[in-house]
């Protein structure tokens, strides 16, 4: 038990302090890597709750993928950091107060589940989790997503084509006078076209 | 103190949420700022989600934040695809300049 | 027949107004003057078959206005009082159309002029044969229209113009006292039918009723009303100030309208009106201390006036006073018959200075007149035939008419008919004293015209001299020949039901019965009046000078009319246009515009700028509005659902 | 054929709107001479077949005529139902008599976009004998507020120097109080069920306490379309700026609508209301009347100066329509259609000499019977109409107003009847200003008097004024039936309710 | 069960599976391949619509629950073809002309039309999301599809910080409404709400439901998460916008009637109020921010904000009149902002596109039938009767009244006649001042043909508003079962 509180308060108060680093890094290179701790750590917190497979995408996924892309546009783009504008500190106390409330509501939101529902209301639960020495975390998602899921599944499918697709149109550019490989047209050559043959008299050079 | 239940995954969740938000809206110096922050707030998401589930004893949460994970991702991919047109078209990505259009 | 009288100057209008530049100016003046021949004709005929024959009737034509209870037609009701003033309207107006054949000779506006001379007679008719009030409002409103007509009738003048409109406007304030009184009638009696009234009268006379929020003796509230309207047409006391102003027009108007005819409306309205105001004493009452403050005011400002046709309209001013008193004290047929008797002498005064001034180029100002009795003879002997009918000398008209309405006063033996009676005796010495004073600065004394007017002084021509003469025999011999039917012993024949009077107010009855001294009195100061307007400006010239300079107030008193045209000015007149100014510019524009359309414009457009500039650009500020837009509603619901 | 008697008349006019749209073509001076002669003979069919209302209306009964009805929104209850009434159908002659005048008057003098300015006027006309013809509450108010647009137009674009603003204050002005309007037509719909004028008018049913607002929802925008004080600043800017045609429909027909909405509706369906608002109806009346009437003294724009005069005559109206007896409502009605003739001359009036000289200003004219004695004549005449002379439709409208107010309440009669002085003195004074003095401006000498075409267009209201004048009864008579059953419905509800208070408005909501 | 759930969706999977095949075909022919392609994706969408229009549908709920087909949805999923077929017809010549000339263009527009379908048929939180997000993704990127124009790719750099903002509220909303019933299926989130009797109502559930109706009323551009509105609407492509104040405005509304009338009937009470609110403000920004506009698009933009306020008046009263005066209004305004959109596309002088407002000057004179059907659809905005617009209104003012929102309804008609001024702004310009230089002619038969057709719908719509009126009350009615 201890173990575990102990575990949570660590993961949950890096993955805090990440965040804050995340938001108020000055090199952008120092967010990426922030969010990336961060990244980590929520890993830890849904293993903590038994979500070992979201547990594993966030890692994979996120950090391996996402964190990365961010970082690479961060390199690519060379942004200078250094200028730090006015005008932050002024937005400051307001926005700290209205923070400070959402947080506070947000956290008592938290709060007043527990004290309005003792019972979870596990009639309603669609998708019951099975007992966790029957089947694990990944292969009880799998089970649903491919069948219960399956709508939800393509239209991912869709937001991801739409995602490659957007960022293709917007960011690919042929450049003129750049040589490409045309690979139909090297394969479709004869040897009519590619071969020309000489005859070339003999003693009198080219 | 050392139980630890729903509430504290989810003040976890709000207060990230709450820094995703101060990142929006905080940050002065560049949009990838930004985006990293909607990242944060969707990791909040994901967290309550997950607590929900577990709590709840449903599975629905999980999958439901991994649909969300899903789409950030891809979300993630359009946002920097837009950042990097605009970029090349301002020459800058700071979140001040960000204002030719206004009133 | 009836009709036909009243058509015929309907027709000669239209003819000479419409047509007028088709068919010429001489055309035009013969129709009209034909047609109005014979409508005076036809009244004289219709004179002795209704006052003599008496044969009152009236003719009903076709529905006019119909709104519920609200019903009256146009008809004509010929009885002995109309036929009476039949008899002055058109036998004056058809006198005053051929003298102005010749006095408007060279007008190039002729046939204009003639149509609306018509126009009126018309209207006046109208008024005079009116069965119902409204038929007699439209009467009463339209000589007042031709009375604006013809004092504008020279427009390039700019006084002439202020003076039309000044007559219209002041006789409308005494309109709207008709038209309340009319209402008044109606919401009463039910009807605005005189025959519907009066027979209603009696029922009603103790009839109490609100008239802005003043509780009141219904009658007496309605006559003061109607009264106020015959205030402002009769040209009486307070409302009299556009009768002078009314001289701009051409002379012969002045002679027809503001003489003869339409200023007397207002006391033929009262006698018409008699069966209602015998059973209002109050209103009788205020009608008798008005007739003779007017009387009297009027004849003070006459003493002093310089222009020839203002003396003589004062003095019209003066004698319809005298009228008036006769009415307040019940005297209808004394007051009528001096209407009748003072549209001869009056028409003719008018039409004589008519000729002076004809005969003077156009010259109005008495000052630089005198010393062509010579010249104008006839004019001259006609205006003192009408100036001693005036002044009440037997035995010319006026002599019979003024005399019976003061003894009747006296004889009223109350504290408001001994007021009428002293302050008309007054009237009467500073009547006979003006005229007197108008004849000898006109006629007398040395010429104080340029050489050049003087060589063109000469009589008028025959066209002129025939109205003027015909005038003069029934300023002579009217008196004489009506006394009995009008006043005397056959007067209650000769009225028949045109008039009424309760037994106990029947003044003219208790005139015949005064002290000996009262007939004598009048005839006393007329005389010694004349007297003094001989002593003034015939043996002594320079004694007026000296004179006014004694009593200099008193003098610039009546030389300003006794400031009355001031006190409306200051009062009304520029006020009106000033408070017009400032609600157009300070109320419309600065308070009603500004605080409504353009400042709500104004301020939405502010607004606008404001709610435009929140949208900065800035993606964060956007970010930011939206947060406090969650967290504002969030809030709220902690707020209002705490504890749910 | 006449079971749709009104629908043709309504919409004749959009026949002609269609044949110049779709079949005239040609070069810029073809189109505005075929436009104008379509336009002419529209409205003057549409004018022809109107008076088969004139002769087939049958008099002595209050129920409505020539009604047709067909299915609008059945899921609403809307049905598309017109017919008229002895109030409604005088109305619907006068938009069609002034349409062709107005159509004549500007024949010459609009002389830009002429194919626009007729397909405005005549969508014009089909919306004003809409609105007169609707009976269910939602087509009048389709067609009450459809009006704003083609006047919009004609006023901005035919316009004078302002006339932007002008157009714009118009616009909003009226569209502001009538959208409040809109609101109250509603909450009667849920209250009662039906949108059906007939059945409301004759027996609508509304609690006491929500007559009071829904009358003040009505009021504003009654109010301002008649406008009263104190929002009739819209129309003098409206009348000076819109060109002399559109200041005639204007002041003939739109102002007229506003007293056609208290007559129609605030009484019938809201007596209880209306009787506890009638001391605030007749001192804004009052004011109005006196008000304007000394603004108008002061005007120097003599277009101005008929339009502040317009805003004093239509408080006779409201003053007449709340008296709540014969002769007041009767009195209200007529005197709308005399106005509506009177002031439509008036506005004519001004165009002849606008048109000439091209300014409006009081002090650029004088002494004009000179040059111009018929149109003196025509002038004179209407001014008097105007002022109330007896003989002339002012007079009689006027008058029975004041009738009706003597009996309701002598204070209000005898403030009104001060206003017959002022307009007398106004209108006097603007006459003698532009027609009588010397004629000494140099560029009036050559000025020309009226031409047949501009005889022509006074002709008809030159006959109709002093008609109205002499023998009022044959209109009088069409109403008198209707506005005695009015006023008897009225009474009858009034006698039946206990009455409202002021209180009531705030509490119960 | 499946081939049941696939023939649900039919329309849904012939769209998608179109667009991918036109993909295909895009890559292998190429650029040049655009016109044909997008002529494919109308025809598509004409097909999708026939799909839905024609055969019987009848109400099913299909994939487990998670979506449901209805006669709401499917009138709204029409409207939303409608939209996006005309964008897509009214753009074939600006992308042409604006180097825009890529095939992915309407491709992308008919996933975003997907992915607004999806919207409006979702039943369960999760596909909401997720057809939430293939929506926007898509706008996303045909926002910024003018690569090269700075203000186009800041438009889309706005829209989708913004965008990923509001869909990071709306989550979490949806894990709170998640976790405090135990569903994400909205009938299953009904249901707790009928069990509970609606008085024990957790604030989590009201925190939640703020956030996610925050979440859409971004999507519909309500005050005040409206920010985005402007700045993207004068940014984005001008056939984008077109495309953006009509399509998504459709799916988002309707998603949003779906989501507070189905899963959160029984809170009426809570979300009414944030809806007066929005709806409230949305009225007033709405009038007043466009009256200092000088730019059409931007112009057009506080006027749809101001138009969904009117919208949203309807959904505040909660009941069936106001659901079909909501489902009335924006058939109208589809068809008015077409119009007034293929207007604004014809604004060409010298073969470059103008926005100012200003260049409308003397539009009437220059090209009259233009400036016709123009004045016809900003009266029409301003609710003018007889124009189509005013029907509009007076369906959601009457819905208002009914439900005795007499404070909307004032306000609705106050802040009608102040947006009144800025849409005669617009007919002042084109009628009473004198002509700018002209627009370049000709405008092309597709314009034309949607200026006609819209012109005439606004026009005269009120001589039979009897079929729109009464199919678009049968669709509301089936969202009130009983």
């Amino acid at each position: 038990m201890i173990v575990q509180a102990l575990a949570f308060y660590l993961f949950a108060a890096v993955t805090v302090a990440a965040g804050v680093m995340v938001v108020s890094a000055r090199n952008p290179v120092h967010s990426v890597l922030f969010l990336i701790l961060a990244f980590f750590n929520a890993a830890g917190l849904f293993v903590l709750m038994g979500a070992e497979f979201l547990a594993m995408i966030l890692v994979v996924v996120y950090v391996g993928a996402v964190a990365v892309l961010f970082l690479f546009v961060v390199m690519m783009l060379d942004i200078n950091y250094a200028a730090m504008r006015q005008g932050f500190l002024q937005y400051l106390p307001v926005g700290a107060l209205i923070g400070l409330v959402l947080v506070v509501e947000l956290a008592l939101v938290g709060f007043s589940w527990v004290a309005s529902s003792p019972d979870a209301p596990a009639s309603l639960a669609g998708v019951p989790i099975p007992p966790i020495d029957e089947v694990h975390n990944t292969k009880a998602i799998g089970q649903v997503v491919y069948t219960k899921f399956a709508y939800l599944f393509q239209m991912a499918g869709l937001v991801l084509l739409v995602a490659m697709v957007g960022a293709i149109v917007l960011t690919l550019r042929q450049r003129e006078g750049v040589r490409r490989q045309s690979i139909s047209a090297q394969v479709s050559r004869t040897r009519e076209e590619a071969v020309e043959i000489k005859q070339v008299p003999t003693r009198s050079g080219v | 103190m050392f139980e630890i239940g729903l509430e504290h995954y989810l003040t976890v969740a709000a207060i990230l949420f709450t820094l995703g938000i101060f990142g929006i809206f905080l940050n002065r110096k560049n949009v990838i700022i930004i985006l990293m922050s909607i990242e944060l707030m969707l990791l909040a998401v994901n967290i309550n989600l997950v607590a929900f589930s577990t709590h709840l004893g449903d599975l629905l949460g999980q999958i439901f934040a991994m649909f969300v994970l899903t789409v950030a991702a891809a979300e993630a991919a359009i946002g920097l695809a837009i950042l990097v047109v605009y970029f090349r078209n301002r020459g800058s990505i700071a979140v001040e300049d960000i204002n030719m259009m206004k009133g | 027949m009836d009709v036909v009288i009243v058509g015929l100057p309907l027709a000669g209008a239209i003819i000479a107004g419409l047509f007028g530049r088709t068919i010429g100016d001489r055309a035009s003046q013969i129709v009209t003057c034909a047609f109005m021949l014979l409508a005076a004709g036809l009244s004289v005929a219709v004179f002795f078959d209704v006052a003599i024959g008496g044969n009152a009737r009236t003719t009903e034509l076709f529905t006019w206005i119909n709104s519920g209870d609200f019903e009256l037609s146009w008809a004509l009701r010929v009885d002995t009082l109309t036929a009476v003033m039949l008899i002055v309207v058109n036998g004056v107006s058809s006198m005053v159309h051929v003298y102005s054949v010749g006095y408007m000779s060279h007008d190039k506006h002729r046939p204009r002029f003639f149509a609306y001379l018509s126009l009126f007679t018309f209207f006046m008719l109208m008024l005079v044969t009116a069965d119902n009030f409204v038929q007699m409002f439209f009467g009463w409103e339209g000589v007042g229209l031709a009375s604006y007509l013809l004092i504008g009738f020279w427009y390039e003048k700019p006084s002439a113009c202020a003076a039309a409109i000044k007559a219209f406007l002041v006789n409308r304030v005494g309109d709207i006292g008709f038209a309340l009184g009319i209402m008044g009638a109606f919401v009463l009696f039910g009807a605005v039918g005189f025959d519907q009234v009066f027979s209603a009268v009696e029922s009603q006379k103790d009839a109490q009723f609100a008239f802005i929020g003043i509780e009141g003796h219904a009658l007496t509230i309605i006559c003061i009303l109607l009264f106020v309207g015959a205030m402002g047409k009769s040209a009486q006391l307070g409302l009299h100030t556009w009768l002078p102003d009314a001289m701009e027009g051409p002379t012969p108007v002045s002679a027809l309208i503001h003489a003869a005819t339409m200023v007397t409306a207002g006391v033929f309205m009262l006698a018409r009106l008699s069966p209602m105001f015998e059973y209002a004493p109050t209103a009788l009452e205020l009608v008798t201390y008005i007739g003779a403050g007017t009387a009297f005011f009027a004849a003070t400002v006459g003493l002093t006036q310089t222009d020839i046709k203002r003396v003589i309209a004062y003095s019209t001013c003066s004698q319809l006073g005298y009228m008036f008193f006769a009415l307040g004290v019940s005297a209808y047929g004394g007051a009528i018959f001096h209407l009748f008797t003072h549209a001869f002498f009056k028409a003719l005064l008018f039409l004589g200075a008519g000729s002076v001034i004809h005969a003077m180029s156009n010259e109005q100002d008495m000052r630089n007149m005198g010393g062509i009795y010579k010249l104008i003879p006839a004019t001259y002997g006609l205006m003192w035939i009408g100036s001693l009918a005036l002044a009440g000398i037997w035995p010319f008209a006026g002599y019979f008419s003024k005399d019976l309405v003061l003894e009747a006063a006296y004889a009223d033996h109350s504290a408001h008919g001994g007021f009428a009676f002293w302050l008309g005796i007054a009237a009467a010495f500073m009547t006979a004293f003006y005229s007197w004073r108008l004849l000898f600065m006109t006629f007398h004394g040395k010429p104080r015209a340029s050489k050049e007017v003087m060589s063109h002084v000469h009589e008028s021509p025959m066209v002129m001299m025939i109205p003027l003469i015909v005038l003069a025999v029934g300023a002579v011999f009217s008196g004489l020949l009506g006394y009995n039917y009008f006043v005397g012993d056959l007067r209650v024949e000769f009225w028949g039901e045109a008039l009424f009077v309760l037994p106990e107010n029947d003044t003219i009855e208790a005139a015949h019965h005064v002290p000996g001294w009262v007939p004598w009195l009048p005839f006393v100061v007329a005389v010694s009046g004349i007297g003094l307007a001989w002593l003034f400006y015939v043996a002594k010239p320079d004694l007026p000078q000296t004179f006014a300079n004694a009593v200099r107030p008193l003098y610039l008193f009546s030389f300003n009319k006794w400031y009355f045209d001031e006190l409306y000015d200051a009062l009304f007149v520029r006020p009106a246009m000033a408070l017009g100014r400032k609600l157009w510019k300070a109320g419309d524009g600065a308070i009603i515009d500004g605080f409504g359309p353009d400042g709500v414009a104004e301020s939405t457009r502010n607004l606008a700028q404001r709610i435009s500039a929140l949208q900065t650009g800035y993606v964060y500020h956007y970010a930011f509005v939206m947060l406090i837009g969650v967290v504002g509603l969030v809030t709220w619901y902690f707020l209002t659902q705490a504890g749910v | 054929m006449t079971d749709q008697m009104l629908s043709i008349i309504t919409f004749l006019p959009l026949v002609g709107v269609f044949f110049i749209l779709v079949f005239i073509r040609g070069d810029e001076e073809a189109v505005a001479r075929n436009s104008r002669y379509t336009a002419l003979w529209t409205s003057l069919v549409t004018f022809a077949v109107s008076l088969t209302l004139w002769f087939g209306f049958e008099r002595g009964t209050p129920e409505f005529q020539f009604v047709e009805e067909y299915n609008w929104i059945p899921s609403l209850g809307l049905t598309y139902r017109m017919g008229v009434d002895g109030i409604s159908v005088l109305f619907v002659l006068l938009s069609t008599l002034l349409t062709p005048l107005c159509i004549l008057a500007s024949w010459d003098s609009v002389k830009t976009r002429v194919r626009e300015y007729m397909v405005a006027f005549l969508a014009l006309e089909t919306l004003m004998v809409g609105m007169f013809c609707a009976l269910d509450f939602m087509l009048f108010y389709v067609f009450f507020e459809g009006v704003l647009i083609p006047m919009f137009l004609i006023i901005g674009i035919w316009g004078g120097a302002r006339r932007v603003y002008a157009a714009f204050k118009f616009f909003l002005y009226t569209l502001l109080g009538s959208v409040l309007m809109l609101l109250a037509i509603m909450a009667i719909y849920f209250q009662t069920g039906t949108m059906d004028i007939v059945t409301l008018v004759s027996n609508a049913q509304i609690p006491g306490n929500m007559q009071l607002w829904l009358w003040l929802a009505f009021f504003a925008s009654f109010a301002v379309k008649v406008p009263m004080w104190p929002v009739h600043t819209w129309l003098p800017d409206a009348h000076v700026e819109a060109p002399t045609a559109g200041s005639v429909i204007l002041a003939g027909v739109l102002l007229k609508m506003g007293a056609y909405g208290f007559l129609r509706f605030s009484l019938p369906i809201m007596p209880e209301a209306s009787a506890y608002f009638t001391p605030l109806v007749f001192t804004l009346s009052i004011i109005a009347v006196i008000y304007t009437s000394l603004v108008a003294l002061a005007q120097e724009d003599m277009k101005k100066l008929i339009a502040y005069s317009s805003v004093a005559h239509m408080g006779f109206v409201t003053i007449g329509i709340f008296t709540m007896n014969q002769q007041g409502i009767e009195g209200a009605i007529f005197q709308m259609l005399s106005h509506g003739i009177v002031s439509g001359a008036l506005f004519l009036c001004v165009g002849v000499i606008y048109d000439r000289m091209h300014t409006r200003e009081i002090d650029r004219y004088g002494g004009l019977v000179e040059r111009m004695p018929a149109y003196s004549v025509i002038f004179i005449v209407f001014t008097l109409a105007s002022v109330g002379l007896p003989g002339t439709g002012g007079f009689v409208g006027e008058f029975l107003v004041l009738v009706g107010a003597f009996q309701a309440n002598t204070l209000v009669a005898l403030l009104a009847a001060s206003g017959m002085v002022l307009g007398a003195a106004y209108m006097l004074y603007l006459y003698r200003r532009v027609i009588f003095g010397r004629l000494t401006k140099e560029d009036l000498m050559t000025i020309l008097d009226m031409n047949w075409r501009e005889k022509a267009v006074f002709a008809p209201l030159l006959v109709i004024v002093l008609w109205m004048g002499i023998y009022p009864v044959s209109f009088l008579d069409v109403m008198s039936a209707s506005v005695s059953n009015l006023i008897e419905n009225y009474n009858a509800t009034l006698a039946a309710s206990d009455g409202v208070s002021l209180a009531s408005l705030w509490s119960d909501k | 069960m499946i081939s049941a759930d696939l023939m649900a969706v039919l329309p849904e999977l012939f769209l998608a599976c179109a667009a991918i095949g036109l993909l295909m075909l895009g890559v292998f022919r190429g650029n040049s391949a655009t016109q044909l392609v997008s002529t494919l994706s109308v025809v598509t969408l004409i097909v999708t619509f026939a799909l839905i229009a024609l055969p019987p549908r009848p109400e099913t709920v299909a994939f487990g629950g998670l979506l449901t087909m209805d006669g709401f949805g499917d009138f709204m999923k029409l409207l939303v073809l409608i939209g996006s077929g005309v964008s897509i017809v009214m753009a074939q010549r600006y992308i042409q002309r604006e180097d825009m000339n890529r095939f992915e263009f309407p491709v992308l527009m008919l996933f975003a039309t997907l992915g607004m379908m999806a919207m409006i048929s979702a039943n369960d939180l999760i596909s909401l999301y997720m057809g939430l997000e293939l929506q926007s993704l898509s706008l996303y990127v045909v926002a910024a599809f003018r690569r090269d124009n700075l203000r186009s790719s800041e438009a889309g750099l706005k829209y989708f910080v913004l965008g990923a903002l509001s869909s990071g509220m709306l989550l979490y909303g949806s894990s709170m409404i998640y976790g405090f019933t135990g569903t994400t299926n909205f009938d299953g989130i009904a249901q707790t709400f009928a069990a509970s009797a609606g008085n024990d109502i957790p604030i989590g559930l009201i925190v939640g439901l703020v956030f996610l109706c925050a979440g859409l009323a971004f999507k519909v551009s309500a005050v005040p998460f409206h920010m985005w509105t402007p700045d993207v609407y004068e940014g984005a492509p001008t056939p984008v916008t077109a495309f953006f104040a009509t399509a998504p405005k459709i799916a988002a509304m309707a998603l949003f009637i779906r989501v507070l009338m189905e899963p959160f009937g029984g809170l009426i009470d809570q979300w009414q109020q944030i809806v007066f609110f929005v709806s409230a403000a949305s009225m007033i920004l709405g009038a007043f921010a466009a009256i200092n506009q000088s730019n059409i698009k931007r112009l057009m933009a506080y006027s749809s904000i101001g138009h969904i306020g009117y919208a949203l008046i309807g959904l505040a009263s909660g009941t069936e009149q106001g659901i079909s005066g909501i489902v009335i209004y924006l058939t109208i305004y589809v068809f008015m902002n077409l119009g007034t959109f293929a207007c604004i596309l014809c604004m060409r002088q010298k073969d470059r596109m103008v926005e100012g407002i200003d260049d409308l000057k003397g539009l009437s004179k220059t090209q009259p039938m233009m400036a016709l059907a123009l004045a016809i659809f900003m009266f029409s905005m301003a609710g003018i009767p007889p124009l189509a617009g005013f029907f509009g209104k007076l369906y959601i003012f009457l819905a208002a009244i009914e439900a005795q929102l007499y404070i909307l309804a004032v306000l609705g008609v106050l802040t009608s006649v102040v947006g009144a001024f800025y849409y005669l702004r617009i007919i002042k310009l084109m009628y009473f001042d004198e002509p700018a230089e002209s627009f370049d002619r000709p405008i092309g038969r597709e314009m034309t043909a949607v200026l006609i057709i819209t012109g005439v719908f606004t026009l005269l719509f009120f001589v039979a508003p009897g079929p729109v009126v009464d199919s678009a009350a049968a669709a509301a009615a089936t969202l009130f079962p009983g």
